[in-house]
């Protein structure tokens, strides 16, 4: 079915033209809607396997003095009993009800779907990175800590901050260790600060840090160009006042022009200013966080630095931090030796500021291989050109999204130009067609798109949040305006196409209230 | 393009939008951009300069072990549809990687014991931190009673963020070498002693970061009568096949490492964090949670679920503020699972115990090297070195270097890792169905020779030339 | 669409239950059946490129001096101009409109498509492999050698036979070089044999290699049990008989009673014995072509010893031989020297009798690792397994397919039991249901299947030839079994529907003739 | 199961259906089976003791190179939708693969100048082969007329084919190094000479074994102007970039290897052979080919096509009995053809080319070190090692073992490959673009240093420990 099996950008999009108010008819069924979901466990049959265990090649003794019954567990976990074939059919099977990056356009607002490129999964899956134990000696190590080495320096000039720690596991982990920085920050200067700034555009992730930091979120209200409203960030910028956390270019896809005097008047109250590194694709090598005054940084390797999303994951949300910052770094930070050589550097020392560890090991190395294989790829030039592109991208595509026909019904929501992504509000659309934001893109899926991010950021209404990056083509974004265009055309003739959307997927709307009031989060076995 | 923007240039869209002040005017100061095989070849370059588990005879775990991870899974994980999607926030057109979570959850509910699993955490430690935190907004109590035989940086990362729960760590020290068990095992008087009505949480790892198989019933049972606190056991997912499992020992959550399933070592990750629960700490889990429903046909499918627990939905009222997570290091876990199946757990379990008996056994048998503890241990064991009066080797370090040049890796030294007293002359070696019992006998060779040397260095000077070949 | 996304196996076949009669309006139409096919020359656009060159590094001569103009090519050949995301969605996208054996059942008879380990893959793709040069110097070469010493020795002892080469690329390259071997082994004893006896069971490949070594075909009648027809044998066996080119258990799938008696009679004439191994995973340490009486034996290591087929190659198909045939063997073969180390044999002394060469370097080495691979895994024990799980599901599937409901439609063509695979006749559905094989297979694209292959063996009427191979399970067989009695239902009530099958595939029935009547073989451009 | 079918026990299946007396009774004498990780370790074992490409300076080649394959590559031959399924008898649910085996035909036309491509052979000295059978079938001459600078193995299969149609091999020499041209490349007075009205094929290789770049079209308009043979000419693929292609010199037929085309060494195999011709021979070439069509709803798609020529259909009337080909392999090609596109052929061409004519300028500067002939060379040339007094050097071998001992694989020592007489003292150079000029100078360095010291020893006895020292 389109959705998943081809990036057909001139498909028809096919409810099926005899009907087009039944839409859910059985007629309309594609076939991977006919099969019912099985799991792995409803699968195999008893003393099946794919596992061989190698030769018991040492004596054996009795078990109970090996591990004492009390020990022991009685019955094995119920795995499945399944042979390597069928794990394959299944998972195989199973991947073809996905969507992904390469089957089809994926501009999902702040999450910059770009392009994954292929050698970094070679080259991660060299054995001397992939097999090397966290814990080889650092003299065993020196390729693995140079490229750390290299990568930090290489974020570090990015950011234009001079300090970095790898550790993160991910952008909000990166915020947990920014707000921690902060506090300790504050905490060692003598000070109790609380409070920490949101602007109501900030992702999700930032006040649940605050939170899970300990301090507290006081929300900053935009103004009506889509920046921090000034007037409300002087009014609550105070002395207990820990942190402003920003991105910027901000979630509405704007820069802040206004950047400068914010960071002023952060600074002027003795707090940090933060930095939410989600959208640093709009401005690599054409603008510095650290010059604008930002004291931490996060990155996302996912986003700007094109590790894989992996359906969720792994990601990696190293940091950069301004010589203020630097004492309180998550330890060990990879160091070069006089000699040349690289090394861990742990900061034992008993009066170390350090926050200390936010999780095993030095990151997720597996990320920083993929990365920095970009970087390397790209260069200064080639990720300047990145930016460039995605910029250009996006302003192409919003301004095909202005035309008329769509723009009445999908307005921009703030600015005029945009950066590597915009945000439009179907709030008109809703009125006047009748479908939501959730409507147009459930009608997507059936055109073969990824639809954008929606309903955020929150102070948009019905807001659809499109970031086409730099890898996709001008044909694929015309495709898709086109198919903007259509759906609104659709639905101006008939809304139930959309609000019945989609059709050509594994399974249409799901109920997903049903699945949160009475959660079934397991296969049940008997 | 430009025209339909309405600018002359790619320029202009910028200057128009950045104020001058933020520009940065200049060309990054990196080297300029490469052709694809010249940075696989920089790439390569440095991965040659690791020495990777491939390259030598390795002991090392303490944490990530080098346990044989399948073709298919690397088939599976290198799909597209698998590894370029994003969180599936459009169910309908994820159904693949919804329902890998939600066999993800089903198999860590099996091994676990227990009802509830999350889709994955970053990993180990954090998740440690992460059901400290639970505990939290569980029942809002500030202490956090930690056995001192977790392992150090997940004590560690617990202390972190401890830090910004305004939570207070308090560690349980090991058990004296003099009493029953022997040292390497929680303290179980002390255990009890540390846990009062406001301790939010008691944290203990099973099997131990020394190996030690803990009596976890017992410390579950005396955390519960000794307050009301949320037992979380560390486990080890790979030994859950023999191991009675935590949701069988009174333990309320348990969180591991999930890397021995099927994942790389990849220098310390990416890997992904198991957490599992009872059912009444489903709705303060942290994490994505896949759940089953049916479609407007009546088509069963998987949606994420529980979603007001989470950031996006409820920002600063969250219970965790974890967004992206670990699926595709998730799903090479439960495709591991598969592989491995019921029986196949159960015998890789069973031949781990037994290559590592023989292994403790071997190696204690080794003049100078003593077993930690006698619990029973699965897959890794900590041994003490001691000089020939007795005393613990303080230098591990010189050991390690004198197999490291035979080629043979013996294992972690505790000390470098922890910096903890408790820690000097510890050497902790991991054994996986890799390495056989030929390489066992190569380890205690060469581990042997080596602390006989040192010991003869302690005694009095002596060449060691015949020794210090390169590997 | 089904056949394609999901091996399901108990899914709704799905033609639109409303209109059973009008399978073909648009309101069937899957979604890749909306995507038009579109080449890569059809994409991209002037100046779009994935190559980057390495930089040059050395001097520039003036390009007439190193490549005079009358040497040099004047227009580029118009190779498409496309970005590397660009390439990467679109074989992506044509992947998916592939039916393949890890998304499903591929009965397909004589090509055994057993699962395929991915252990191989991943060994093969060792850079140790990978990435060595066919001359690297044999003592530099050494594990190359011993693998492939120890796969010559794996295959003469499965073969029971002594002497093998590796080199020819696939079965029927493994022909060639055999009927080769017996017009050499021929004229070196003085005799010009011009015939080759052929069964009527023959695959297509044996009788065109007979001519294409320059040899005449003469065909064997099949007796009623679907054996060789001794009288038919005895009267054609004469002087100028040089082969018996025969595939035991032949392509009826059934193991020949006579084969002693037969090799009496053709070795009784002085003519050598030539075993088609397409069928060996029938016997693998059960029965050996040596033993049998064969001098000569081809393997298909893409068959039996599970080399992916690739989309139709590679393959390998190295040969075995007797004692008599050995000396003229292709060169070189793998030789174990006194000292253990491994060698290349050339045999370039004037009086070699060796036939020469058939190809470059060594043979499809890749392949030889995989199916070394293989051996290792399974060993003696599991290669005996293996053919008795693979004859064993045949049985299976022959039984389940002669119950009431299916067996009075497609009986079996031969006997009572079978080996690997059966051989069902259509004959009688075509003249009670009016519909022919091709309809029955066509329909099964519905379901999800690869349909068995067809109108294969000639002498069959209406055949269907049937190989479930020993990596399905009961589940699945029962589903194919299940299937065929449904399409053959649906028939008796409207045969319509298998006449116009299929229904969910990305293209329909397509048509062979026009493409042969007026060739458009490549891509136009312009 | 074994109830529906009516037998007790497995082994009763077989004992009705063979004959006693071939039965083999007893267990196959090999090994046992292995675990995954077993065999794993073992093919890595192996491989660990095969120099290759990546564990040297590699300058090999003759036939197929260490060309960089892009990872794109691999990831699409890997996906299961093109690795696993079989030739695309079912058109319907194989649209993929037969788009793939269009656009490769579309592809090697663009390439090679010609208007029909087959959708692969089985490699390029085969494929040699091929076309001969292809002229056979065409003209049923009896004649086969080949430039002794054709790949010995292409003149070797020829013979050995040959023998099968009845035809008869005649080779034309090489030019003598007196001549114009230098030697190295076919003697043009020969070659006209040997072609006859009885001559069925004339047939060459551009650039030729020895890197030269022939005359093509001189080579073609003089054998049609001798009789009317089929001109076949064997073409290296990634050389067309640059050099006139062969349907714009008067070929009719081009064959090649296909490996430098995103294949792997494989140490030889598996890749393809490329296979194209003039219009009139569609209907006499042999293997796959795929066509365009549409279905019965009037969509677009492809199918199998003048299936009549092939063996399934024709029998023994087929043009080839080629079954199973290379269709994974021509998939490579494609993609590589793809990724390189339409200007990155060229700049690879006239980077090779730069980097080529810089080695054989830089070697041919070293004493004892010639060139073998003048003619432009594009990725390979040859060279020709004397001793002092000016004499072949007969032991090249001895030269190629010193440059080994310091991890540099200068070349092929061409009569180790061919056992031919011209070939005496030729080593045959291949420069990719994975070879930098470090990597040259480095060459030059250490050849110049081993032809040396061969002609020192030549000269007298010297000790030549201090190059001894292994890689
Ligand atoms: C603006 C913004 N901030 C923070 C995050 C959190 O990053 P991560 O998902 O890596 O934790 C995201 C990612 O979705 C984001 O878009
Ligand atoms: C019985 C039989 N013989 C010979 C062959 C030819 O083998 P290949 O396709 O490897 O050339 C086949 C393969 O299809 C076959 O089934």
């Amino acid at each position: 079915m389109s959705a998943i099996d081809e990036n057909h950008l001139h498909a028809d999009p096919g409810i099926d033209g005899h009907h087009p108010h039944h839409p859910t008819s059985a007629a309309a069924a594609g076939p991977l809607q006919r099969e019912r979901a099985t799991t792995i466990f409803q699968k195999g049959a008893p003393g099946r396997r794919a596992f061989v265990s190698p030769p018991l090649d040492v004596p054996m003794p009795p078990p109970e003095e090996l591990l004492p019954p009390r020990f022991r567990r009685e019955q094995p976990p119920r795995l499945p009993e399944v042979s390597e074939p069928e794990i394959v059919r299944h998972y195989v099977g199973i991947s073809k009800r996905n969507f992904d990056l390469d089957s089809g356009f994926y501009p999902l607002g702040s999450c910059t779907m770009k392009h994954n490129p292929r050698l970094h999964e070679r080259a991660a899956a060299l054995a001397g990175h992939a097999r090397l134990h966290p814990l080889q000696d650092p003299e065993r190590a020196q390729g693995a800590l140079e490229l750390m080495f290299n990568l930090q320096g290489a974020l570090s000039e990015i950011s234009g901050l001079p300090h970095v720690s790898l550790q993160p596991s991910a952008g909000s982990h990166g915020e947990l260790a920014g707000v921690l920085l902060t506090r300790a920050y504050h905490e060692d200067r003598g000070e109790t600060r609380r409070k920490v700034l949101t602007p109501d555009t900030a992702h999700g992730t930032n006040p649940a840090t605050v939170t899970m930091a300990g301090l507290e979120v006081v929300k900053l209200a935009t103004n009506p160009d889509g920046g921090i409203d000034l007037d409300d960030l002087r009014a609550k910028a105070d002395a207990d006042v820990a942190c402003l956390m920003l991105t910027n270019p901000n979630t509405l896809g704007l820069f802040d022009p206004n950047i400068e005097e914010i960071a002023q008047i952060v600074h002027g109250v003795g707090a940090t200013l933060y930095y939410d590194g989600a959208n640093l694709n709009a401005v690599m090598g054409l603008s510095r966080p650290g010059d604008m005054g930002f004291d931490i940084v996060h990155f996302n390797l996912h986003k700007s630095f094109t590790q894989p999303h992996g359906g969720g994951g792994p990601g990696s949300g190293p940091i950069a931090v301004s010589e203020r910052i630097a004492p309180f770094l998550p330890r060990p930070v990879v160091a070069r030796d006089d000699d040349g050589t690289f090394a861990l550097e742990h900061d034992r020392e008993p009066g170390s500021k350090s926050i200390g560890r936010l999780r095993g090991f030095h990151g997720n190395y597996g990320c920083f291989v993929r990365s920095y294989a970009y970087i390397c790829s790209l260069g200064a030039d080639g990720l300047k050109d990145a930016s460039e592109a995605a910029v250009l991208n996006a302003n192409y595509l919003l301004a095909r999204l202005r035309e008329k026909g769509v723009a009445e019904h999908l307005p921009l929501a703030y600015g005029e130009l945009c950066m590597h992504e915009f945000v439009l509000s179907g709030g008109p659309m809703k009125r006047a067609l009748k479908i939501k934001t959730l409507d147009l893109a459930k009608r997507l899926l059936d055109f073969g798109f990824h639809p954008p991010t929606v309903y955020f950021p929150l102070l948009v209404d019905e807001a659809l949040m499109v970031e086409p990056t730099e890898t996709e083509t001008k044909e694929t974004l015309d495709a898709f305006a086109d198919a903007i265009a259509q759906i609104l055309a659709e639905a101006a003739a008939d809304p139930e196409i959309a609000l019945g959307a989609p059709y050509a997927t594994p399974v249409r709307r799901l109920d997903e209230v049903a699945a949160a009031k009475r959660p079934v989060i397991r296969q049940a076995l008997d | 393009m430009l025209a339909a923007i309405g600018v002359s240039s790619v320029q202009e869209i910028f200057d128009r939008q950045i104020p001058e002040g933020v520009r940065l005017g200049r060309e990054l100061d990196l080297p300029q951009g490469l052709s694809e095989q010249e940075v696989f070849a920089h790439l390569s370059e440095l991965a040659a300069r690791n020495v990777s588990a491939e390259d030598e005879l390795s002991f090392l775990g303490a944490g990530m072990y080098d346990h044989y991870v399948p073709a298919l899974i690397d088939m599976l994980t290198e799909r597209s549809e698998f590894l370029t999607p994003y969180t599936p926030y459009q169910p309908e057109i994820s159904q693949g990687g919804l329902q890998v979570m939600f066999e993800y959850q089903t198999a860590i509910s099996e091994l676990t014991g227990l009802p509830v699993s999350n889709a994955s955490t970053y990993e180990g430690p954090s998740a440690v931190a992460a059901a400290a935190y639970l505990a939290k907004l569980h029942n809002s109590k500030r202490r956090l009673v930690v056995s001192a035989a977790l392992h150090p940086h997940a004590i560690e990362t617990l202390h972190t963020l401890a830090h910004g729960y305004d939570m207070e760590v308090v560690e349980v020290p090991l058990a004296a070498a003099a009493s029953g068990a022997g040292a390497g095992v929680t303290d179980a008087a002390a255990w009890a002693a540390a846990i009062d009505a406001d301790t939010s949480a008691a944290i203990f790892a099973q099997p131990n970061f020394y190996g030690a198989v803990e009596d976890a019933a017992a410390l579950s049972a005396a955390a519960k009568s000794a307050g009301d606190p949320v037992v979380i056991a560390q486990v080890d997912p790979i030994t859950l096949g023999i191991l009675r499992p935590p949701g069988a020992c009174g333990v309320d959550v348990a969180v591991g490492e999930g890397q021995p399933l099927g994942n790389r070592l990849d220098f310390g990750g990416p890997s992904f964090g198991l957490f599992a629960a009872r059912e009444e700490y489903l709705r303060r889990m942290p994490g994505r949670i896949a759940g089953e429903t049916v479609d407007v046909d009546g088509r069963r499918g998987f949606v994420l679920t529980l979603q007001t627990r989470e950031q996006h939905i409820r920002r600063e009222k969250a219970t965790s503020n974890i967004c992206t997570a670990q699926a595709l290091n998730a799903l090479a876990g439960v495709v591991y699972l598969a592989w491995l199946g019921r029986r196949g757990i159960v015998e890789l379990g069973e031949l781990l115990l037994a290559r590592t008996h023989y292994a403790r056994e071997t190696l204690a048998a080794l003049p100078g090297v003593h077993k930690l503890h006698d619990q029973p241990v699965i897959r890794e064991f900590a041994l003490r070195m001691t000089a020939p009066d007795g005393s613990c080797v303080d230098d591990v370090a010189a050991i390690r270097r004198r197999c490291l040049a035979q080629g043979v890796n013996p294992g972690v030294d505790v000390h470098a890792l922890s910096a903890r007293e408790q820690d000097r002359g510890v050497l902790l070696v991991a054994i996986t169905e890799k390495r056989s019992r030929a390489d066992i006998d190569r380890l205690a060779e060469v581990l042997g020779a080596a602390v006989a040397a040192e010991r003869d260095q302690a005694a009095g000077p002596a060449p060691v030339t015949d020794e210090a070949v390169p590997a």
